[in-house]
C-alpha cells in the first residue's frame, strides 16, 4: 500500500493542488487535506461540516434524561424510606439529578461522537508529515487509484515537491 | 408465640448479650465460674436505697448480665455476673415514689468508679503523701484489733473517737453500740450542710428533733425562707412530687410560692415572686409576717401555742415588727409583707418552711423559731398541707448500756486534740465524711488529725481525709452491700428502707459494718455482739416490726419490696403527723429518740438576734454565701463523671467552680464573665472565675460547694476552689452547729478570663438584644 | 392501630432538677466527654434544661425548658441525610440509623433545635466504667451523629413484651428514660393517637404550645406554658 | 508568516522543551506544603474530626467554606472560555487554556473537601448510586447528593472541555519531541493529524461543549448555594443564595484567572501573548461582578433587616456589629471598598491593578463564604444553643496545603502542557480571517505588531 502527498507553504497553493486532483477525476473524499490549524474560510477547510453533532449530543441528552428518570423513581421505589414529610418520589429534587445527568450524557455522546468521526484515537497514521507542525500544508492520497503522473502533475505546482509512502 | 415474635426476642436477647460482652477485656485469660445465674438480656430490678444524702429515697437497681474484671481469693480474672445498669426510684418506696433526683441517678458511678480503693491500705510514706501499700484483711484487721487493745492495755478506751456523717440507721447504732460497749465517747458526726439548727428548732417548738415533711401537694401558698427544697434539703424527690401537683396536679387550684433568699437558687427560680432579704433577717421577716396577721386579727395569737410562747413578745402583738420596722431591718416593701401575710390565710393552706443558710447564721436558730411559730399560728402543723413529722421507728434495737450521749462536735475535738499534748485521740477511726475538705480552715482539722497517732478509715475512696490516715479498710459500694435507713422526712407513714446486696463485690472490700463486728469479736476482750454479721443484725431489727400480712414477715417483705413502710390511709394520701395530732399509721412506732429532753415549754423565750458577720463591712463589703451544689452538695459527689459533666441548673457550668456577683456590682468593680476574681475574707483568699448573675443582690457573693479537691480521684482532684476553705469558724451558739454563711469577703478582679468557666450555654437571656435595648 | 409516640413538657412543674438529663446519660451510654473537649463545645446532652433570664435585679425571673429532639413530622434533619441514616419510622420516630451515618453533620445544620450531637472521638469509658453500659442500646463511634430516639429500645422492648403476653400496651406502661425519672411528673410520654392517654390529654391543654412551631416542623413535643400569680 | 508562526511555536513550548533549577525548587517546595496537608489529613482522620475547631452548633465552618470557595474559583475556566467561545470574542484565545486549566484543578480541589469534611470519610462513597450490599441507594432528596451529581457533571464537562482543544497542541509537541517524551504526547494526542474533516469535528465539538457547559456551571454552584438554603437556618434560608453564589464564584473565579495569568506572563515570558488589553478586558469583567455582587449582598442585608425577624436579626447583628463584624467590614472593603476605584479608573486598570484588586477579591469572597456559613450556624433560634467557633491548626493547615496544591498542579501542567493554545493563536494571527470585533480588531492588531517588532 502507498500514498502520494504534497507540501505546500499556504492555504492558496494547498486549494489550488485540490482542484487540480479533482479535475483530474480524483474523488473528493478519496483527496485528504492535512494542516496544523483549521482553514474554514478555504473551500478544502469547510468539505464535510458535521452539523448532525448536534442531534446526536440531543440524542445523548434525552438517553441520560430517560436513566436519570429511572434511577431517581426506581432507587426511590426499591426502600421507600419518608423524610421530613417528603413523598417518596419527591419530584422537585429528582429534576435537579435529572438536569445534571442530561448534561453529563450530552458532553458524553458528543466527545463520542467526535473521537469515532474524527477516527481517534488511532496509532500514527501513514499519510503524515512532520513539517505540518511547521505550518505546512499537506495534500495527499492514500492508495492511488489514478496512475502516478496525473497525480504529479496535479500535486507539482506551487512549489510543491511530489513524496510518496510505500 | 409464633415465629416471628420468636425471632423477635431472640434478636433482642441476642444483641443484648453480644453488647453486654462489650466491657469484655481481651487480656484477661482467667474466666472464673459465674457465682449466679442469669438470663442474657433479661433485666432484674432489685431494691436498694440511695446513699448520698439524708433523705434516704428508695431505689431500684437494674442488673443484667456482663462480664467484669474481679479478683477472687488472689486471682485477678473475668466473671460472667449480674451488673447495675440503672438506677431508678422505688415505685413503691413512700418517700422516692419512683423518682430520683440526678445525683442518685449518678450513684451507680460510685460502684463502677476506676478510682476505687480495691483492697486495705497500709500507709508508707508520711503522711499525707498518699503513699500505700496493699494488705490483707486478715492483716489490716490484726493492725486495728492491736490498736483498740492498746488503747485497752493503757486503760485509754477515751482515747478512741469516731468520725462519721450525719446519718440514721442501723449502721450508725451499730457503730454507737461499738463505742458504747468499747467504752469510747460517742461518735462524732460531721456534715457541713447539717440539720442541727433546725432539729434543735423544732424540738423547741415542737418537742420534734426531726426534720419536718411538708404535704405541699395540698398547699395554696408557700412561704420558703432560703430552703432549696428542689434542689438539696431536706428530701427533694419527695418535695418534688408535692410540688408538681401543687403546682397543676388539682382541677382549678395552682399553689403560689415565695423565695426568700439573697441568691436566687433553682428553688427559688421556680417561685412565682423572689424576695431577696438582707441575709440573716429571715427571722425578722417571719415574724413581720405573723405581725400582719396578729394585728389583723386574722388568726387569734394563742393559736401558736408553745411555738409562739418561744418568741419574746408574741402574746404581745409582736409590737416592734410591724412592715416598717420589718422592712428596715430585711429590705423587703412593707406593702409586699402585707401582701404575702394576707396570702397566707387567704390561699390555704399557707406554709413557711426554712432551711439552707438562713440557719447557717448565727442567729439561725431564732429564725428557725420564728417560721416554726408563724406555722403554728397559721394552724398548718399536721394539717393537710402544712407542715407534720413524720412517724419515726425506734433506730435501736437493742438498749444502750450508759444512758444518752452527750453531743460533741468536731469542731470540739479538733479543738480539744490541738490543745492537750498528747492529743487525747490515740485512735481515730473516720466513715464517710471529708471534714478535712469540708470544714473551715479556722478549725485547723488537718493539723489536728495529723497529731492523731493512729487513722483508720472507711471510705471507698483516697480524699483529704482518708489520705491522712495510716490504715483503709475500703468498704464495698452501697449497691455490694446490705443498706438499711431510716428516714426521718418525706413520707406520712413510717418507713425502714432495707435491702440486700443488688450485685456482688467487684474488688476485694469489705462492708464496713461486718468489719466492725469481726473486730468487736477479735479484740482481747471481745465486745460481745449478739451477731456475727451486719445482716444478722438488720434481721433482729426487722424481727420487731410487724408483718405486713400473714402470709410473711416484716424482713422477708422489706428484702423483696425494699423497706418496711406502714399502710397509708384509705386516701391513698400523705397523711400528717405531728405533736397536735400525731395519728399512728400501721406499725409500731414511737416519738424520735432523745425527743422532749430539754424542749419542754420552760424554755425561756427567746429575743431576736441580730446576726453576726465576720468581717468588717468597711473592709469586707461583702456578704459571702456558699451553697450546696447540685451536682456535689457538700463536695462529697464531686468525683462523678456524669455530675461534673452536668450543667448547672442555673449557670450552665460544667466541670468548674466560680462565684456569682450582680452585674451592676460587677460592672463598678470592672469586672466581665469569665474574668478571675479574688475573694478574701479574714480567713484567706481564693481565685475563680466571675459569673454574672442578675438573680443575686448587689451585696451578696455567691460561690458553689463542692469543687477544690486536692486528692479526690482522676476527676475531682485539682479542680475549681473549695469557698469553705475561707469561712469564719463562725457558729449558732445553742447547737454549735457552723454558720457558713456569716462570712463576709472583699472582691478584686485579678485577671482576663484563664478558661476556668465552662459554660454549656451560649446565651442566658431567650432575646439578648430586646434586653439591651429595655436598658 | 399505629402507635404514633409523643411527649407533654408542663414547663409549670418543671423545675430545672436535671434528674432527666442524668436519666438520659445512663439510659443511652451518652458519653463523658471531660473537661477539655466540654470547653471545646462537644459536650452531649441529649436532653437539656435550658435556662433563660428575665428582667434585672431585683425583678430578675428565670425561666427552664426542657429540649430535646422534637421528633418532628417535618423534620428539617431527615431529607438533608444522603445515606438515609436519619428517617421517619411508621411510629412517627426521627430514627438515626448509626451505621448509615458517614457523618456530614448537614442534620445537625437543619435541626433548628439543635439537639444532635456528633461524635467528634471515639467515646471513652475509663475501666471499670464501662461496666454501666446499657446493652440495649448501641455505643457511637467517632464520626457519627447522635440524638434522642425517644428511648427507642424501650419502644420495641415493650412492644415485643406487648405482643408475647398478647395484651395491649396500657398508657403508662411505657415511659422514656427522661418521662420516667421526673421527680414533678412534668415530662409526659405517651402514644398521641390514644386520644384517652395522658400525653393526649396534656397536648390538648390551652397552655399547650409547640417550641418553634412556626417553622412548620411539626413537632410530637408539646409545651405547657409555666403559669405565674396575679 | 510561517517563521512568525515558527517564532510563536517556540515561545508557547520553550517552557515544556526546557526546565529551568527554579522549577525544580518550586515544585518541591509546593509539593512539600501540599505532603505536609495530606499527612494532616491522615492525622485527622486517624485521632478522630474532634481535631478540628468544630462544635456544637458549628458544625460546618473551614472545610465547607474552602468547598464552596474552590468551587467558586472553578467558575472562571467556563465562563471566559464557553461564553467568549459563543460570542466569539478573539482576545479570548491566549486566556481560555490558563481559564479552563483553573477550572479543572480548581474543581478536584474543591470536590475533596466534602469528603475531607466528613466524620467517616472512609464512607464516602456512599454518596455513589451503586447496586450494594446494604440494599440502600443515596437520599436523591439531599443536597449534597445533588452536590455529588453536579460536580461530577461539571468535572467530567470541564476536563473534556479542557483536553479537547489540546489535542492538535499535543500533536504539535509530539512532533517536536523525540524519545519517550514523543510516544506519552504520541499517546495523548489521541494519534491527530489535522485533516480538515478533524479539525471541523473537533470545532463542532466545542461549541456544542460550550453550550453544554454553561447551563452546568450555572447548576453547580446553584446546587452549592441549596446546600444552605434547603436548610431552615437563619441568614440561610433565602430564595437569592442560587444567583448569589453564582455571581460570587464568577468573581471570584475571574479574580482567580487574572492572578494566573499574571504570574504565567511573568514567568513564563509569555508578555507578548498575554497583553495589558487582556487585564483590560478581564477587569472590566471583575469590577461588573464587584458592582453585581455589591448589589446582592445589599439586596439581601435589606431583606433581613427590613424584615426584623428575631433569629434573622441575630445573625445580622452578629456579623454587622457583633463578634463577626471586623470580617464582615473586611470582607466588605476587599470585595468592594478596594476594587471599585482601582478597576473603575483606566489609569489604575493596569496589569498591577487588576491583581491587586483580585487578590483583595479572593481574600474578601473566602471571608464571605465563612460569614456565610459561621455565623448563621452559632445564631440558632434557640440562644441557649448559641456558639462561637475558632479554626485549630488542622484546618488552618489543610486550607493553606489547598492552594499550594492549586499552584502545584498549576505549575505542573504549565510544565506539559503549552499553556496558551497554539493554533488558536495561529488562527487568530491568519490574516484572511476578517476580525468581528473593532475591539478583537485592535487586539488582532496588537498581537501582529508585538510579533513583527524585533
Amino acid at each position: 500500500m502507498s500514498a502520494v502527498y504534497a507540501l505546500y507553504a499556504d492555504p492558496e497553493s494547498a486549494q489550488a493542488a485540490v482542484d487540480r486532483l479533482r479535475a483530474a477525476g480524483v474523488a473528493d473524499r478519496e483527496i485528504t487535506v492535512i494542516s496544523s490549524e483549521p482553514f474554514e474560510s478555504h473551500r478544502f477547510g469547510s468539505r464535510d461540516k458535521a452539523t448532525w453533532m448536534f442531534w446526536l449530543a440531543g440524542t445523548g441528552g434525552a438517553v441520560g434524561l430517560a436513566f436519570a428518570y429511572w434511577l431517581t423513581q426506581m432507587t426511590e421505589r426499591a426502600w421507600p424510606l419518608p423524610t421530613g414529610g417528603m413523598r417518596i418520589v419527591a419530584t422537585w429534587p429528582n429534576l435537579i439529578i435529572m438536569f445534571e445527568v442530561t448534561m453529563l450524557f450530552a458532553v458524553l455522546s458528543t466527545v463520542a461522537t467526535l473521537l469515532v468521526t474524527a477516527q481517534m484515537p488511532r496509532r500514527r497514521p501513514k499519510l503524515y508529515d512532520l513539517a505540518v507542525s511547521d505550518g505546512r500544508i499537506l495534500v495527499g492520497l492514500d492508495n492511488p487509484t489514478a496512475p502516478l503522473d496525473a497525480l504529479e502533475r496535479a500535486l507539482t505546482v506551487h512549489g510543491g515537491q511530489l513524496k510518496t509512502l510505500s | 408465640m409464633d415465629r416471628r415474635i420468636f425471632l423477635k426476642v431472640t434478636a433482642v436477647t441476642g444483641t443484648s448479650a453480644t453488647l453486654a460482652s462489650c466491657g469484655n477485656p481481651e487480656h484477661a485469660i482467667i474466666r472464673f465460674i459465674p457465682e449466679e445465674e442469669h438470663v442474657p438480656g433479661v433485666a432484674e430490678w432489685k431494691p436498694s436505697l440511695c446513699p448520698l444524702c439524708q433523705a434516704g429515697c428508695g431505689v431500684i437497681v437494674r442488673v443484667m448480665e456482663g462480664d467484669a474484671e474481679v479478683v477472687r481469693n488472689g486471682q485477678a480474672g473475668v466473671m460472667r455476673m449480674g451488673l447495675a445498669k440503672k438506677l431508678e426510684g422505688n415505685p413503691a418506696h413512700p418517700i422516692s415514689q419512683g423518682k430520683l433526683c440526678g445525683r442518685g441517678q449518678a450513684a451507680i458511678q460510685i460502684a463502677y468508679h476506676p478510682d476505687r480503693i480495691t483492697q486495705p491500705l497500709k500507709r508508707t510514706g508520711p503522711r499525707g503523701q498518699g503513699q500505700f501499700q496493699p494488705v490483707t484483711w486478715d492483716a489490716a484487721i490484726a493492725e486495728l484489733v492491736a490498736q483498740l487493745d492498746g488503747l485497752v492495755t493503757s486503760n485509754n478506751q477515751r482515747g478512741l473517737a469516731f468520725l462519721k456523717g450525719g446519718g440514721r440507721g442501723q449502721r450508725d447504732d451499730l457503730v454507737s453500740q461499738f463505742l458504747d460497749r468499747f467504752g469510747a465517747p460517742p461518735a462524732v458526726s460531721f456534715d457541713l450542710f447539717n440539720y442541727d439548727v433546725l432539729r434543735r428548732a423544732n424540738l423547741l417548738s415542737f418537742g420534734r428533733e426531726q426534720l419536718p415533711t411538708f404535704d405541699l401537694a395540698r398547699s395554696g401558698y408557700v412561704v420558703s425562707f432560703g430552703a432549696d427544697f428542689l434542689g438539696t434539703w431536706n428530701s427533694p424527690v419527695a418535695q418534688h412530687a408535692g410540688y408538681g401537683q401543687m403546682r397543676q396536679g388539682r382541677r382549678g387550684v395552682r399553689g403560689a410560692f415565695v423565695q426568700v433568699e439573697p441568691r436566687m437558687s433553682q428553688t427559688g427560680a421556680n417561685a412565682d415572686e423572689w424576695v431577696p432579704a438582707r441575709p440573716g433577717t429571715e427571722g425578722v421577716l417571719a415574724l413581720g409576717l405573723a405581725h400582719v396577721l396578729l394585728s389583723a386579727r386574722l388568726r387569734p395569737a394563742d393559736a401558736a401555742g408553745r411555738a409562739g410562747a418561744l418568741i419574746d413578745g408574741w402574746n404581745a402583738g409582736l409590737t416592734g415588727y410591724t412592715p416598717a420596722d420589718v422592712e428596715k431591718q430585711t429590705g423587703v416593701a412593707a406593702a409586699r409583707i402585707e401582701r404575702m401575710a394576707r396570702a397566707l390565710v387567704e390561699q390555704p393552706p399557707g406554709v413557711a418552711m426554712i432551711g439552707g443558710a438562713p440557719l447557717a447564721q448565727t442567729n439561725g436558730l431564732f429564725a428557725a423559731l420564728a417560721v416554726n411559730a408563724l406555722n403554728a399560728l397559721l394552724g398548718n402543723v399536721g394539717q393537710p398541707g402544712g407542715v407534720s413529722f413524720m412517724p419515726q421507728i425506734p433506730a435501736t434495737v437493742t438498749p444502750r448500756r450508759s444512758s444518752p450521749p452527750e453531743r460533741r462536735t468536731l469542731q470540739a475535738v479538733t479543738a480539744a486534740i490541738l490543745a492537750a499534748d498528747p492529743s487525747p485521740v490515740q485512735v481515730l477511726l473516720v466513715d464517710s465524711t471529708n471534714p478535712v475538705f469540708a470544714s473551715p480552715s479556722g478549725w485547723r482539722t488537718r493539723e489536728a488529725l495529723l497529731k492523731v497517732p493512729f487513722i483508720a478509715s472507711f471510705g471507698s475512696f483516697i480524699d483529704e481525709t482518708s489520705v491522712l490516715s495510716d490504715l483503709i479498710l475500703p468498704d464495698h459500694a452501697f449497691l455490694e452491700s446490705w443498706v438499711e435507713g431510716r428516714p426521718e422526712s418525706g413520707a406520712a407513714v413510717p418507713v425502714a428502707t432495707l435491702a440486700p446486696p443488688a450485685l456482688r463485690p467487684l474488688h476485694q472490700t469489705r462492708a464496713t459494718p461486718d468489719v466492725l463486728l469481726q473486730v468487736a469479736s477479735r479484740l482481747n476482750k471481745p465486745l460481745d455482739f449478739p451477731w456475727q454479721t451486719f445482716d444478722e443484725m438488720l434481721m433482729a431489727a426487722f424481727a420487731t416490726l410487724p408483718a405486713p400480712s400473714a402470709d410473711t414477715d416484716a424482713w422477708t417483705a422489706a428484702q423483696q419490696q425494699g423497706g418496711w413502710w406502714g399502710a397509708a390511709d384509705a386516701a391513698g394520701q400523705t397523711r400528717p403527723g405531728g405533736p397536735a395530732a400525731q395519728a399512728e399509721p400501721a406499725g409500731r412506732t414511737t416519738q424520735a429518740g432523745g425527743t422532749n429532753q430539754g424542749g419542754r415549754p420552760d424554755a425561756a423565750p427567746v429575743r431576736a438576734l441580730e446576726a453576726q458577720f465576720d468581717g468588717e463591712p468597711a473592709a469586707y463589703p461583702f456578704h459571702f454565701l456558699p451553697y450546696a451544689s447540685h451536682a456535689f452538695l457538700d463536695g462529697s459527689l464531686a468525683h462523678l463523671p456524669w455530675l461534673q459533666e452536668l450543667p448547672d441548673a442555673m449557670t450552665t457550668a460544667m466541670w468548674s467552680s466560680w462565684a456569682e456577683i450582680n452585674p451592676q456590682t460587677a460592672s463598678k468593680l470592672g469586672i466581665a464573665e469569665g474574668d478571675v476574681l479574688e475573694i478574701t475574707s479574714t480567713q484567706g483568699s481564693l481565685r475563680t472565675p466571675a459569673l454574672l448573675s442578675p438573680g443575686i443582690a448587689p451585696d451578696v457573693i455567691a460561690m458553689p460547694v463542692g469543687q477544690g479537691h486536692e486528692t479526690f480521684t482522676r476527676y475531682a482532684s485539682g479542680r475549681g476552689q473549695n469557698p469553705i476553705k475561707i469561712l469564719a469558724s463562725a457558729a449558732e451558739p445553742e447547737t454549735g452547729a457552723l454558720a457558713w454563711a456569716a462570712t463576709r469577703v472583699r472582691v478584686t478582679r485579678i485577671g482576663p478570663p484563664n478558661g476556668d468557666l465552662i459554660l454549656f450555654a451560649g446565651e442566658m437571656r431567650e432575646h439578648p438584644h430586646e434586653h439591651e435595648h429595655e436598658r | 392501630m399505629a402507635h404514633r409516640w409523643g411527649m407533654a413538657v408542663d414547663l409549670d412543674r418543671c423545675t430545672g432538677c436535671e434528674a432527666c438529663v442524668t436519666a438520659c446519660r445512663a439510659e443511652n451510654n451518652i458519653p463523658t466527654v471531660g473537661p477539655d473537649q466540654a470547653a471545646a463545645g462537644r459536650a452531649m446532652h441529649w436532653i437539656r434544661v435550658e435556662r433563660y433570664w428575665e428582667g434585672d435585679f431585683p425583678d430578675a425571673r428565670l425561666t427552664f425548658r426542657p429540649v430535646l429532639c422534637q421528633q418532628c413530622d417535618a423534620a428539617p434533619c431527615e431529607p438533608v441525610c444522603p445515606t438515609y441514616a436519619s428517617h421517619h419510622t411508621e411510629e412517627g420516630l426521627n430514627a438515626q440509623v448509626y451505621n448509615r451515618c458517614i457523618g456530614t453533620r448537614y442534620c445537625a445544620n437543619a435541626c433548628p433545635y439543635n439537639v444532635r450531637f456528633f461524635n467528634f472521638f471515639n467515646p471513652q469509658w475509663d475501666r471499670p466504667l464501662q461496666l454501666q453500659l446499657n446493652p440495649d442500646v448501641s455505643v457511637r463511634e467517632v464520626g457519627v451523629m447522635e440524638k434522642c430516639t425517644f428511648c427507642v429500645q424501650r419502644i420495641n422492648a415493650a412492644e415485643i413484651q406487648a405482643t408475647a403476653d398478647e395484651k395491649p400496651q396500657k398508657d403508662g406502661d411505657l415511659k422514656t428514660a427522661c418521662a420516667q425519672s421526673c421527680p414533678a411528673t412534668a415530662l409526659v410520654f405517651g402514644d398521641l393517637n390514644d386520644p384517652e392517654s395522658a400525653v393526649s390529654r396534656l397536648s390538648r391543654s390551652p397552655r399547650g404550645s409547640q417550641l418553634l412551631g412556626d417553622l412548620g416542623t411539626q413537632p410530637k413535643i408539646t409545651y405547657l406554658a409555666r403559669q405565674s400569680q396575679t | 508568516m510561517s517563521d512568525a508562526d515558527r517564532r510563536l511555536t517556540d515561545d508557547l513550548l520553550r517552557p515544556l522543551l526546557t526546565t529551568s533549577a527554579r522549577f525544580w525548587v518550586l515544585v518541591a517546595f509546593l509539593g512539600a506544603i501540599v505532603a505536609t496537608g495530606l499527612g494532616t489529613w491522615v492525622y485527622q482522620m486517624y485521632w478522630g474530626f474532634g481535631l478540628t475547631g468544630v462544635r456544637w452548633p458549628i458544625f460546618w465552618a473551614f472545610y465547607v467554606t474552602n468547598f464552596v470557595f474552590w468551587i467558586g474559583i472553578s467558575h472562571a475556566g467556563t465562563l471566559i472560555s464557553a461564553i467568549l467561545r459563543l460570542v466569539n470574542a478573539r482576545w479570548r484565545r491566549p486566556v481560555t487554556r490558563c481559564a479552563e486549566a483553573i477550572t479543572v484543578f480548581a474543581l478536584m480541589i474543591g470536590a475533596m473537601f466534602p469528603i475531607i469534611h466528613l466524620g467517616r470519610p472512609w464512607l464516602f462513597f456512599w454518596l455513589i448510586p451503586y447496586p450494594n450490599q446494604r440494599g440502600i441507594w443515596p437520599n436523591f432528596r439531599s443536597p449534597l447528593v445533588w452536590d455529588f451529581f453536579a460536580i461530577t457533571a461539571y468535572l467530567t464537562g470541564s476536563v473534556l472541555f479542557l483536553f479537547l482543544p489540546m489535542i492538535p497542541d499535543l500533536a504539535l509537541v509530539r512532533d517536536r519531541t523525540t524519545g519517550w517524551r514523543h510516544r506519552c504526547y504520541g499517546v495523548v494526542s489521541l494519534g491527530w493529524r489535522g485533516t480538515t474533516k478533524q479539525w471541523n469535528r473537533l470545532e463542532t465539538a466545542m461549541e456544542i461543549m460550550a453550550i453544554a457547559i454553561l447551563p452546568v456551571a450555572v447548576s453547580v454552584h446553584t446546587i452549592v448555594s441549596f446546600d444552605f438554603s434547603m436548610a431552615p437556618v437563619p441568614g440561610w434560608h433565602s430564595t437569592i443564595f442560587g444567583p448569589y453564589f453564582v455571581a460570587g464564584a464568577i468573581f471570584s473565579g475571574i479574580a482567580a484567572l487574572i492572578i494566573a495569568m499574571a504570574l504565567l506572563r511573568t514567568f513564563l515570558h509569555l508578555e507578548e501573548y498575554l497583553h495589558p488589553v487582556h487585564f483590560q478586558n478581564l477587569g472590566k469583567l471583575l469590577l461588573m461582578m464587584s458592582l453585581l455582587w455589591a448589589y446582592f449582598v445589599f439586596a439581601e442585608r435589606l431583606t433581613v433587616w427590613y424584615g426584623n425577624e428575631t433569629a434573622e436579626m441575630a445573625v445580622f447583628r452578629a456579623t454587622q456589629s457583633g463578634a463577626f463584624a471586623p470580617l464582615y467590614w473586611t470582607m466588605v472593603v476587599c470585595n468592594f471598598v478596594i476594587p471599585f476605584p482601582i478597576l473603575a479608573l483606566k489609569k489604575t486598570r493596569t496589569i498591577a491593578g487588576c491583581v491587586v484588586a483580585s487578590s483583595c477579591v479572593l481574600v474578601g469572597m473566602w471571608l464571605e463564604r465563612f460569614l456565610i456559613i459561621v455565623p448563621s450556624l452559632g445564631h440558632k433560634y434557640l440562644p441557649y444553643s448559641w456558639g462561637t467557633y475558632r479554626p485549630r491548626p488542622v484546618e488552618i493547615i489543610i486550607t493553606i496545603s489547598t492552594f499550594a496544591a492549586m499552584s502545584l498542579l498549576y505549575v505542573l501542567f504549565a510544565k506539559l502542557v503549552p499553556i496558551i493554545s497554539v493554533w488558536e493563536l495561529k488562527v487568530g494571527a491568519h490574516p484572511a480571517h476578517a476580525a468581528e470585533s473593532v475591539e478583537a480588531r485592535d487586539d488582532e492588531q496588537a498581537l501582529f505588531v508585538a510579533r513583527t517588532e524585533p
